[in-house]
């Protein structure tokens, strides 16, 4: 059989791989996968002043986005400015439009602070509720076992979560975004290391009654 | 017309940017099971109507280290396969498999594959009409509101109806569940006997509807219950000593075709087989049999 | 725009333009060409202002090559419809030979007005042959 | 120890394609070449570029030959190369005004600003075989031209703004037949083929569907609205055909850029008000708008039709309650021909899996009618109608 394609670019490969982990791990929350090296981006860890770069993160947030879309940061508990340099390194990367948080389809948040945001991004509607925003969260240190129990489509009974630097009020944020289903917010949380869980909206979380 | 002679394609047909556009809504359709998400929906090389919403998703997920099934009706084999495996490997180059086991990523329409799927598998399911509830509500705009609040009582008495009038429901294949409790959706044109496979499944389905430019997913361990009632419950095709004349099995879906008798006056018979075609093939190698080459 | 010199050079017969873009900068010294993209076959978007309620839709694509390039560091742009590398690539030379200066200018200028005067009077015949089905009403 | 009988579909289908090109060629006459279609099936070609939503004449011309006439299939491959080819940029908007007409008439008025001019229309001709074209001659093409030399010759013009008219609905609005309306939907254009049209859907996201639909579906939409099924009274405002000069922004000064001309249909269709409209202070007429690549009268006719059925039908919160023509959402789902013929041929395609299931559900209903009949009273589902 003759082919007829041209080989793919590393950002290209870095998109589809970066993609099938978001489709995987969103499939089965609270199943951890481990996120592709970003170093050929070259994310520079001080793009916002005073908050530490999680450069995973901020990749796997980019790899869904183009001039078709739009995408705001937060840092620190705040909204990033639509002009900031971090806006403008990624705008000059994606294409991705700058629109209002309630307008935008993606968030990347630089910290469990700014999850205190989540309310202000789009929910959808009951006719229309793919019109809403997903987010990404840096966080420290996930694992399969800790504080959280899910529970919801995608897995068998339930299965627990670990987020070492979450405080409940910040989780509190995330368990909001799900109380009126099918209106939501779905969630990727993103540690230092690339270890990366989604959060459907679709997923109930409750603090596990073993902790 | 030098373009034309020189144009090399993207990796996956489509453009980069309109993979993402699925990629996006797709996760969306998990995030909302059994939910019909919209999507732009590129023009490809084959037909609306052909498989074109499953294709895209294909090409908007497929790596160069996937391994690709692709079936029409069960089979590997059938004319519409090849003919959409051929413009997959052309513009990917990945390999492909018959086996259901060594495919990664298995492309399908009408069926579901007889051997269970396992969690490192996708599921790819080419769409028709993407709506039960045209049946009762053929208005687009009205039946996404009908979605939008859950309101489905008119499905109901159209179902009820059915058993009145049939004795059975009438709908064959693209049979109406209601999954995770929350959406009423079409399982595509698989027939019964596939439906209660997308229950509490370990694979990810994902359903792609190229014309009508929608896709929805169901995730694993789901639960995906066909509308029936309480005496009425829902029935596959499954029928009292049903059996595969060439493997023997009598826990497939069959269909019906012609054989031509061999060295004998006889015209030839009607039988049934396995429509899934590979299934049936490992079952015949278990049983001592061999390929013949092509 | 459309007697601007693009209008005049992107309907003009594209042998004459080619030519044209050929003999201009064979006029500066030591020209420098580096292509940065095309020339390639692309779509653009055709956007109409309709007259009802001046609803701006998209009526379809048009075939269009384009090429970009830099002349002596001098950024061209040339795009046009139709699948013709070489037109796409003399538009570009000639867009930032206009940016640069040099005995080439006056070249141009005249060149592109004597394009102008064949155009004008190829649309003079096109219209004179559509003006005699012109139906003639009696004016009280 | 037995064999498996090898299937395969892959050699049937490249023997297929085989075939149809036999199918082409089988009497070995001349092979037809790109610019005798491009140049010599005007209407064809544009019709697959309208179609297909891709104007480029050459491609037509190809996509004509492969597909041996068939417009839908065509098209139909415009539309798959589209998908291949980037997009760079939108056009600056380009308007009808500035076609340099070729013909141009009006329905509504007996002359207008500027005149009726016919230009090349087959409107009036009779419509007898001219059997003469069975065997045209380079002699007879020299002959035209040279007819064609002679009638310039006596016409000739030399205002420099030959060709360029003003609107005929400029002058009904100067004149209060129609509204001034304004569409307040902002800037930026639906895209259809880059977004998924849900509905309501806004005017752009309409005029983008109609005008690359079928025609002969258009036809018959704005032909059942005027004949019963609906309640248009169109009159033609303005029909003008031409070439329309394209401009780009020049990626570096942000200046318009021309990169050449296409040849269009425009069309302004009126229609009759027959009541006002709740948020109109007076009656007025409706207004519908046409626009097709290539020479393609019917067709841009058709769309301003529809287009004005529609907006009324919009305006009074009516949704085909006027007739099929003015439900939007029914007109443009149904209304591509490339999606339209793809799905009907699909069920060329193998169907014995659910032709099976089918089965199975006929025989049951079989079975049902043969128990009710030897059990006239059997209480059927009487849970189900708990249920409800």
């Amino acid at each position: 059989m003759n082919t007829a394609f041209r080989t793919p670019t590393a950002y290209e490969v870095f998109c589809t791989t970066t993609y099938r982990l978001l489709l995987d791990c969103l499939s089965r929350p609270g199943t951890i996968v481990q996120l592709p090296s970003v170093e050929f981006l070259a994310v520079p860890t001080d793009l916002i002043a005073g908050s530490t770069t999680n450069p995973f993160c901020l990749a796997a947030c980019m790899s869904l986005v183009d001039q078709e879309t739009s995408m705001v940061l937060a840092a620190a508990g705040g909204w990033v400015a639509e002009h900031h340099p971090a806006a403008a390194w990624v705008h000059l990367r994606t294409n991705a439009r700058r629109s209002a948080a309630s307008e935008s389809a993606f968030a990347c948040l630089w910290d469990v602070a700014s999850l205190a945001l989540l309310p202000s991004l789009s929910h959808g509607s009951l006719t229309f509720p793919e019109r809403s925003a997903t987010a990404f969260c840096a966080v420290d240190v996930l694992s399969e076992s800790g504080t959280w129990e899910l529970s919801g489509p995608g897995i068998q009974t339930t299965t627990a979560l670990g987020i070492s630097n979450v405080t409940s009020e910040q989780m509190g944020y995330i368990q909001a975004s799900r109380s009126s289903f099918p209106l939501g917010v779905d969630v990727f949380l993103v540690d230092a290391t690339g270890k990366c869980v989604g959060l459907p909206r679709s997923t109930r979380i409750v603090r596990s009654r073993t902790s | 017309m030098t373009e034309q002679h020189t144009n090399i394609y993207n990796f996956g047909f489509i453009d980069e940017d309109s993979k993402r556009e699925v990629r996006r809504q797709l996760l969306k359709a998990v995030a909302l099971p059994g939910h019909q998400v919209p999507f732009a929906s590129r023009d490809l090389p084959i037909g609306r109507g052909w498989g074109t919403g499953g294709l895209q998703i294909t090409m908007a997920i497929i790596a160069a280290s996937d391994t690709l099934k692709v079936i029409d009706q069960g089979d590997d084999e059938s004319v519409n396969a090849v003919n959409l495996r051929r413009l997959l490997t052309r513009t990917t180059g990945v390999s492909t498999t018959v086996d259901t086991q060594a495919a990664t990523i298995i492309q399908t329409r009408h069926r579901i594959p007889e051997e269970q799927m396992r969690e490192d598998q996708i599921l790819v399911l080419q769409v028709p009409m993407v709506d039960p509830l045209r049946w009762v509500e053929p208005n687009l705009e009205r039946a996404t509101v009908m979605h939008g609040e859950a309101d489905y009582g008119r499905m109901w008495v159209y179902m009820y109806e059915s058993v009145i009038k049939a004795g059975d429901i009438r709908i064959a294949t693209q049979y109406p569940v209601i999954v995770a409790g929350r959406y009423m959706m079409d399982t595509t044109p698989i027939p019964r006997w596939d439906v209660l496979r997308l229950h509490n499944a370990d694979h990810l389905s994902l359903f792609g509807a190229g014309r009508e430019k929608r896709v929805y997913a169901v995730p694993p361990y789901t639960t995906v219950e066909p509308l029936e009632f309480e005496d009425f419950r829902f029935k596959t095709e499954y029928a009292e000593g049903q059996r595969c004349h060439r493997c023997g099995a009598t826990n497939t879906f069959l269909t019906g075709h012609f054989v031509k008798s061999t060295g004998t006056d006889e015209p030839g018979h009607w039988v049934t087989s396995c429509s899934d075609a590979s299934y049936c093939d490992k079952q015949m190698v278990a049983q001592g049999w061999t390929e013949a080459q092509e | 725009m459309r007697d601007s010199v693009t209008g005049i050079l992107s309907r003009s017969p594209s042998t004459t333009v080619c030519a044209l873009a050929a003999q201009a900068l064979s006029m500066v010294s030591d020209p420098s060409v580096v292509v940065l993209s095309g020339p390639k076959v692309a779509m653009v978007q055709l956007r109409i202002q309709e007259s009802v309620a001046d609803t701006v839709f998209n009526g379809g694509e048009v075939l269009v090559t384009e090429t970009r390039l830099e002349l002596n560091g001098v950024f061209g742009f040339g795009m046009v419809i139709g699948d013709q590398p070489e037109y796409a690539t003399a538009l570009a030379v000639l867009d930032a030979l206009g940016r640069i200066d040099g005995p080439h200018r006056a070249y141009m200028t005249d060149a592109v007005a004597d394009l102008a005067r064949a155009l004008t009077t190829k649309h003079q015949r096109e219209f004179a042959a559509s003006n005699s089905t012109k139906v003639a009403f009696d004016t009280f | 120890m037995g064999y498996i009988a090898a299937r395969g579909g892959t050699q049937a289908i490249l023997n297929a394609e085989l075939l149809v090109e036999y199918m082409r060629l089988h009497a070995a006459s001349d092979p037809i070449g790109i610019d005798q279609i491009r140049d010599q099936m005007r209407a064809a070609v544009g019709r697959a570029m309208n179609e297909g939503a891709l104007y480029a004449p050459n491609l037509a011309a190809l996509a004509l030959k492969q597909s041996e006439g068939d417009s839908i299939d065509a098209s139909f491959l415009l539309r798959a190369y589209r998908s291949t080819l980037q997009r760079v940029m939108p056009t600056i908007p380009a308007r009808g005004v500035d076609i340099r007409c070729q013909r141009r008439i009006s329905a509504s008025f007996k002359d207008i600003p500027g005149g009726q001019m016919l230009g090349p229309s087959t409107d009036y001709q009779i419509r007898m075989l001219n059997t003469l074209l069975m065997h045209e001659s380079t002699a007879d093409v020299q002959r035209i031209l040279a007819e064609y030399d002679a009638l310039i010759a006596q016409h000739a013009d030399t205002d420099e703004r030959a060709g360029y008219f003003p609107k005929v609905v400029d002058y009904m609005r100067a004149e209060q037949m129609v509204p001034f309306v304004r569409d307040d939907e902002g800037a930026e254009p639906f895209d259809i083929t880059r977004t998924a049209l849900t509905f309501p859907c806004p005017r752009s996201a309409r005029l983008q569907s109609l005008a690359q639909a079928d025609t002969g579906c258009l036809l018959t939409y704005a032909y059942s609205s005027v004949r019963g099924y609906g309640d248009a009274h169109p009159t033609l405002a303005e029909l003008r055909f031409g070439a329309l000069a394209i401009a780009v922004t020049h990626p570096l000064t942000g200046e318009p850029v021309c990169i050449g001309e296409i040849v269009v249909t425009e069309c302004e269709i009126v229609s009759k008000a027959h009541s006002v409209a709740h948020n109109q202070e007076r009656p007025y007429f409706q207004l519908g708008y046409g626009f097709t690549f290539g020479h393609s009268e019917v067709k841009a006719m058709s769309m301003g039709i529809l287009d004005s059925v529609l907006s009324q039908a919009k305006r009074n919160g009516l949704s085909g309650e006027s007739g099929p023509a003015a439900n939007e959402e029914f007109v443009l789902l149904h209304s591509d021909g490339i999606e339209a013929s793809g799905f009907t041929a699909h069920y060329k395609l193998p169907h014995y899996v659910t032709f099976e299931a089918d089965l199975k559900v006929l025989e049951r209903a079989v079975d049902h009618v043969e128990s009710d009949a030897l059990n006239p009273h059997a209480a059927h589902a009487t849970t189900a109608k708990e249920r409800l």
